[in-house]
């Protein structure tokens, strides 16, 4: 994986044909195409009795999941009393705790938005494609930007006292650290793993674990005035 | 995975009729289900409780009505009718198409605007289309002394509720 | 008895009206299973053949699938709730109570409901890390990502305007809550919140707003995505399986479509394992 | 490793073949459907129904119960009043006559009320969820707007929300509604009722504009530590003051007071007084019949006497002998809305009044009070806290606007959720309870709040916290059918200079006229129709009561013959009421006969002597006002039609009606007119 990939991927063009992917070769070697022969099975009975099993298992839980747990059904709606707290549906808990923190224009327009755009262009960057460690190839140029990223969204969180949203970001720092001063033949297989991790790959885990923790907070631990609870007190 | 090899090589006919049999009882379970189903949509599509006025209507007190009068009560679409022998309840549903009828003291009959249908004060039918005669509704005094009136329940005619 | 019922069901299935129903033939020949997915309207996105890999746990954890039938179940249960339903204020919250005291089962089918709906969340949220994961965003599935984000995106809106139609305290100031984030928005925040509650606060016009969003637009949209995610599925290549995956040990070589992928040929072209 | 391996491996058994468990999932979906119409099947209306089907089973009048029982959900709708009560769905007996032996709930017959189940649904009344069709949620649930069952106790309650008059079956809310306006509940909080009107209070703060003329720094401060130690019949409640904080606002009130420009009159016959017969004192606050209003506690230590001024028991600490006289000669210099009449004492009179009075002390409630001069810091003090604990909003006082909204608005207490109740621990979570604590404890719900402490008994707390929880939601928006108009309100005061008169005696204290006054005495609306001029004049001058028995009389004002003539001649003409004719029947020239017929209709007929006498020897009627002399006081057309109809001359008299023919009536208006009392009796009085 230490020799960079001299390649560029795509689809052919003709639309007569079934799409099929086909690498250009942009470095001098021959083209070596190792065909893969795989046992196929019919859609029909194989694959559709796999789905409806799935299907069947999950509608197995929700059924007895209703059976047992009753939908909340609070007071007819009032204008005039609010709830305290008001909370959102628990998947824009994350969301509403951001609120919290930054004006509507940042945390309820621009995060989604941003967040939006992120997840539709994740797949049009080459950067994405290849999936190389992050700090593989251009380490010295990938380091200091890495440094200058975590370092300044630190900074902003710390600046407006985010800290929920700020301990995730350390974490997933430290490990970004580690993976740093890993490479493909440290001991330790973990450390292996890290290093081999493209740039998409930290950005999401850090979405995903920033979501994780800030619906957990949201759901969880904010209590009346969107106070610090804990749940398992009273 | 042994196992399941092992039926596989060795017992090819009893694989076939246990694969069979499980076919059998999962497509069976989703039919019951299926069934099920229908019986459980029907239970769910039909009501328990209606929010329809009730069929029984309070007419009020007997001195309300004076003796050969005919009251029209258009809320619940019924005539009251006193007569020598009593009181005795029409529809005043015509029974043609539905049309509300009124009653021509003028004419001495009830007439239905639609169609042109007539009854008598008795509701049997005197001109028009209407199938049959207005049908006579029970009628009872309340332990209050109020006339109830069973817009639900018919009567044979001629059956007077004497006071 | 068992034989008696095999007869019957066996003389049905050939019988000519079933025939002209299902037009693939019934035989356990591959000619009438590919017919099978190919003559059905329902199921002739999805490609005849797939690669035994892909049915296996690990490819996808099944969350499309569950994801669909959490669809699927709220689509019947919707529809049953919509029988008692009055979009109008203060009614529709009664009709919450009736459905919880009075009709048969109306409360199980409200729970279902609402429970399904929270697990679509949730499936579709995870459908989405685990494609990411696995790299099966990358071309040329990349547009099929994009879908399943609208997908996403549907899924949220049908939860949120969903989440209005009891009527109570917890849908009226979540939405209240909600709504007034989109009027953050610089220049058209304002006429959009005006536009989506139908005034400027959450009343009677914004219940049926959402209801009509809720019960009619929303899911004829996610009907339409579905049914182009699926179609891509099977024209992107079917579902995605790594190559550096060990096939099936006991795989037989079947003829079949060698499909490569930039990763594992690149791999190949550089002579490394 | 190891165990990921296992699982893949038989993750890879279930599924390489999933015929198996395709199989084994739909048998068990098929069961997990079946679960849950079961669920519905076994639901707790129908083990309630089934258990009143067994009930019913082996009494003897089994068949009519079972032709009355209907399975399924029942339902009352009345769409008007938004009520959807499903209560008889369990509670299947609850019209049943013949049930009414049955003590077990839910199947108990109702007791009898004057309303029908039908037309009024339970939760009007009752409270509740009557949608809900579960114990649990149809009796106690909380989310608004549903209410938790209202205990029996305060049952009477739901009768206020459409009666706002007093009901004879309802003791417990009419003394409720008189509390809240008599010990000043509603001078800070407002009450508004659904016809519009707002609750007025019936104390009399005095104004403390000129109290330093009136008593003492050290009296006010002992009286502001605790006023029912003073007297425990006093209003004022106590404001748990801190020992400073009452010398500040003593000192305040004191250095804040005016003159009153009242003339006073020198205390010249002060020794005198004291040196006066003590008992020419005591009779003349008798023959005042001042103990109709004010109480004094005997030697018994009882206390008795009214209650509507204060009670006299130690009115010598409280007030300097000076202000006394002056106050009891003309009470509206110094309070001018006061209700106290303006009797026409002699200045012997007020001399021997005041000294009486001014005898009454309980000298050691102001015996531990020693107050230094005020300091300018303390009077300070003293406004701020008069103006943070709201004084003003019962007394006037000089320099300090009465607050508006001082209180929070009580209108709605009844309906308020328990959302928004904040509880102090250990309390029962109940909105009746929350209203008794608060009433009995109010500083105990939080720091800060300024609500004083009254001293109730218990059965007034019970009957205040009804009064609070008639005051409903729903009394708002009662169908239309459904609402009990309540007695019009009027501002009638009598005009000219006869009403000058009036308001000097504060007549409408006692009598109400044209709708408005006092309920001690009897309305005088009708009286000019109903009793002859000289009678009345009579009266005045010497109002002997007609029933001796009471402590609370109509007292002697000492009014001048042309006073008399004036108000006499204001009564007769102004207080006719129209329909009463009085040449219809003539008062006197009744034909013997007509009176003997009378007599019999009198003593046989109607039997009347069971409530009334006549003959004192030999009658025994004390129910009803004696009629001796009835003929003097009251014209034949009153009696005629009053014989005719009690209830169109006074709505709600327990007089009988006893549909009597026109010949009955004037027989024994004949009869009832020659009763005219033997002149020698008159003229001995």
């Amino acid at each position: 994986m230490s020799e960079p990939k001299d390649f560029v991927a795509g689809i052919s063009s003709d639309a007569r044909k079934a799409p099929k992917r086909v690498v250009f070769v942009t470095r001098r070697t021959s083209a070596q195409v190792r065909s893969v022969d795989e046992e196929q099975v019919q859609t029909y009975p194989e694959g559709l009795l796999r789905a409806a099993l799935a299907v069947e298992l999950l509608v197995i839980a929700l059924v007895l999941i209703s059976v047992f747990f009753d939908a909340p059904l609070e007071g007819i709606a009032n204008p005039t009393v609010t709830p305290n707290p008001a909370k959102a549906p628990w998947y824009f808990l994350g969301l509403q705790e951001m609120l919290h923190y930054f004006p509507p224009v940042v945390a309820g327009v621009l995060i989604p938005t941003l967040l939006v755009i992120a997840l539709v262009v994740i797949p049009y960057f080459n950067i994405n494609i290849e999936g190389g460690g992050l700090f593989l190839k251009n380490r010295r140029r990938n380091l200091n930007i890495f440094y200058a990223a975590a370092a300044g969204l630190s900074l902003f969180l710390w600046f407006f006292d985010v800290y929920v949203a700020l301990i995730p970001t350390l974490i997933v720092t430290a490990f970004m650290l580690l993976a740093a001063f890993s490479s493909p033949h440290s001991p330790l297989r973990f450390r292996r793993y890290l290093a081999a991790r493209p740039v998409s790959w930290w950005i999401m885990t850090w979405f995903l674990f920033e979501l994780i923790v800030l619906t957990v907070v949201g759901t969880f631990f904010r209590g009346p005035g969107w106070s610090w609870v804990l749940p398992w007190r009273g | 995975m042994a196992e399941d090899n092992k039926s596989r090589t060795a017992e090819p006919e009893d694989e076939i009729s246990r694969r069979a049999f499980f076919t059998k009882l999962g497509l069976g379970s989703i039919g019951l289900a299926a069934a099920g189903t229908m019986s459980f949509a029907y239970q769910y599509m039909s009501p328990n409780v209606l929010y329809e006025p009730s069929p029984v209507v309070n007419a009020g007190k007997v001195d309300r009505y004076s003796i050969d009068s005919v009251t029209l009560d258009p809320v619940s679409a019924i005539y009251l009718i006193r007569v020598q022998e009593g009181f005795f309840a029409l529809t005043a549903i015509c029974t043609h198409l539905g049309c509300m009828t009124a009653w021509k003291p003028e004419l001495g009959m009830i007439a239905c605007p639609c169609h042109g249908s007539r009854f008598n004060r008795e509701g049997q039918k005197l001109a028009g289309p209407a199938p049959k005669p207005l049908p006579w509704l029970h009628t009872w005094l309340s332990d209050d002394g109020d006339i109830m009136v069973d817009r639900s329940t018919v009567i044979p005619a001629m059956q007077f509720l004497r006071i | 008895m068992p034989g008696r019922i095999d007869r019957y069901l066996d003389r049905m299935t050939h019988s000519r009206a079933w025939l002209s129903i299902f037009r693939s033939g019934n035989g356990p020949n591959t000619l009438h299973r590919s017919l099978a997915i190919q003559q059905s309207l329902f199921l002739h996105i999805l490609p005849t053949k797939v690669r035994r890999r892909m049915l296996g746990l690990d490819a996808t954890w099944y969350l499309g699938t569950l994801t669909l039938g959490t669809f699927l179940v709220l689509v019947i249960t919707g529809v049953l709730l919509m029988f008692y339903y009055h979009p109008s204020v203060p009614q529709a919250y009664a009709d919450m109570k009736d459905l919880r005291f009075v009709v048969s089962s109306g409360l199980f089918l409200r729970n279902l409901h609402r429970w399904s709906a929270h697990a679509m969340v949730f499936l579709a949220f995870a459908h989405m890390f685990r494609v990411f994961y696995r790299g099966a965003y990358r071309p040329p599935r990349e547009f099929n990502w994009v879908i399943g984000v609208v997908l996403l995106l549907i899924t949220l809106l049908l939860s949120y305007t969903g989440y209005l139609l009891p009527w109570d305290q917890l849908a009226f100031w979540a939405i209240t809550v909600g709504s007034n984030i989109s009027s953050a928005v610089p220049v058209v925040g304002a006429k959009f919140h005006f536009l989506m509650l139908g005034g400027n606060q959450v009343n009677a016009n914004a219940l049926l707003r959402f209801y009509v969003l809720h019960c009619v637009i929303l899911p004829l949209a996610a009907v339409l995505f579905v049914a182009v995610h699926f179609w891509r599925i099977r024209k992107d290549g079917g579902l995605y399986v790594k190559q550096s995956e060990p096939a099936r040990a006991d795989a037989t070589a079947a003829a079949a479509v060698s499909v490569a992928e930039p990763v594992a040929a690149a791999d190949v072209l550089t002579g490394q394992p | 490793m190891q165990a990921s391996n296992k699982i893949r491996l038989s993750w890879r058994a279930l599924f390489r073949d999933p015929i198996r468990p395709f199989g084994v999932a739909s048998l068990f979906l098929l069961m997990a459907f079946a679960i849950a119409p079961a669920k519905d099947h076994f639901s707790e209306w129908r083990h309630y129904q089934n258990a009143y089907l067994r009930l019913i089973h082996d009494r003897s009048d089994a068949g009519t119960l079972q032709r009355h029982f209907r399975p399924g959900i029942q339902q009352i709708w009345l769409p008007e009043a938004g009520v959807v009560d499903r209560c008889k769905t369990c509670h299947e007996g609850m019209a049943e006559a013949g049930l009414v032996d049955v003590k077990t709930q839910p199947f108990g017959k109702h007791p009898p009320i004057p309303h029908s189940l039908t037309e009024f649904g339970c939760v009007v009344c009752h409270r509740g969820q009557g949608v809900a069709t579960t114990v649990a949620e149809a009796h106690d649930s909380t989310l608004a707007p549903e209410e938790p069952l209202l205990p029996a106790r305060y049952m009477e309650a739901s009768c206020g929300q459409c009666h706002h008059e007093a009901l004879s079956g309802t003791p417990k809310l009419n003394q409720g509604r008189v509390m809240l306006a008599r010990y000043g509940c509603v001078h800070c909080h407002t009450v508004k009722l659904p016809d519009g009107s707002t609750m007025m209070p019936s104390d009399e703060p005095p104004p403390l504009t000129h109290i330093a003329e009136k008593t003492s720094r050290e009296w006010i401060y002992a009286w502001l530590k605790n006023p029912q130690s003073y007297s425990a019949t006093a209003t004022m409640p106590n404001f748990l003051l801190s020992d400073d904080d009452a010398r500040d606002i003593s000192a305040f009130l004191i250095a804040n007071s005016a003159a009153s420009g009242a003339a006073h009159a020198v205390l010249v016959a002060a020794t005198a007084t004291r040196t006066a017969d003590p008992s020419a004192g005591a009779s003349l606050y008798g023959e005042s019949f001042c103990a109709s209003c004010h109480a004094t506690q005997n030697a018994a230590g009882d206390v008795v006497g009214g209650d509507l001024g204060p009670e006299l028991t130690g009115i010598g600490t409280k007030v300097k002998p000076e202000w006394l006289r002056s106050w009891l000669r003309n009470p509206h210099e110094y309070a001018p809305g006061t209700s106290m009449p303006q009797y026409r004492w002699t200045d012997q009179q007020l001399d021997l009044l005041t000294g009486f009075l001014a005898a009454k002390s309980n000298s050691d409630f102001t015996a531990n009070v020693h107050l230094d001069p005020a300091t300018p810091e303390q009077i300070a003090h003293g406004r701020k806290l008069v103006a943070e604990y709201g004084c003003a909003v019962c007394h006037e006082i000089r320099g300090i606007r009465k607050p508006d909204n001082f209180a929070p608005e009580l209108s709605r207490i009844g309906s308020k959720p328990l959302a928004q109740l904040v509880f102090t621990s250990g309390m029962n979570q109940t909105l009746p309870d929350y209203l008794a604590a608060k009433i009995q404890h109010p500083r105990d719900f939080g720091p800060g709040l300024r609500m004083p402490q009254y001293t109730f008994t218990s059965p007034q707390v019970d009957a205040l916290s009804t009064a609070l929880l008639s005051l409903t939601d729903r009394s708002f928006t009662m169908p239309q059918q459904w609402q009990v108009a309540s007695p019009k309100r009027s501002n009638y005061q009598p005009a000219g200079h006869a009403g000058k008169l009036m308001a000097d005696l504060n007549c409408q204290a006692c009598h109400r006229m044209n709708g408005r006054g006092g309920d001690m005495a009897p309305d005088l609306s009708a009286e000019g129709s109903s009793v002859h001029r000289q009678w009345l004049n009579q009266f005045l001058a010497n109002p002997n009561t007609l029933r001796p028995a009471l402590i609370r009389r109509m007292p002697r004002f000492n009014l001048t013959d042309t006073e008399r003539a004036e108000l006499t001649d204001y009564i007769m003409t102004a207080y006719q009421i129209p329909g009463i004719d009085p040449d219809a029947v003539s008062d006197s020239g009744s034909s013997p006969a007509l009176v003997e017929q009378g007599r019999q209709i009198f003593y046989s007929k109607y039997a009347c002597q069971g409530c009334h006498m006549v003959d004192p020897k030999q009658d025994k009627g004390y129910v009803g006002p004696p009629l001796t002399t009835v003929g003097s006081r009251l014209t034949a057309a009153w009696i005629d039609a009053w014989l005719k109809n009690p209830q169109a001359l006074r709505p709600g008299t327990i007089e009988p009606n006893r549909d009597m023919s026109d010949d009955d009536a004037r027989a024994l208006t004949a009869f009832l007119m020659a009763q005219k009392g033997s002149g020698k009796q008159e003229a001995k009085r």
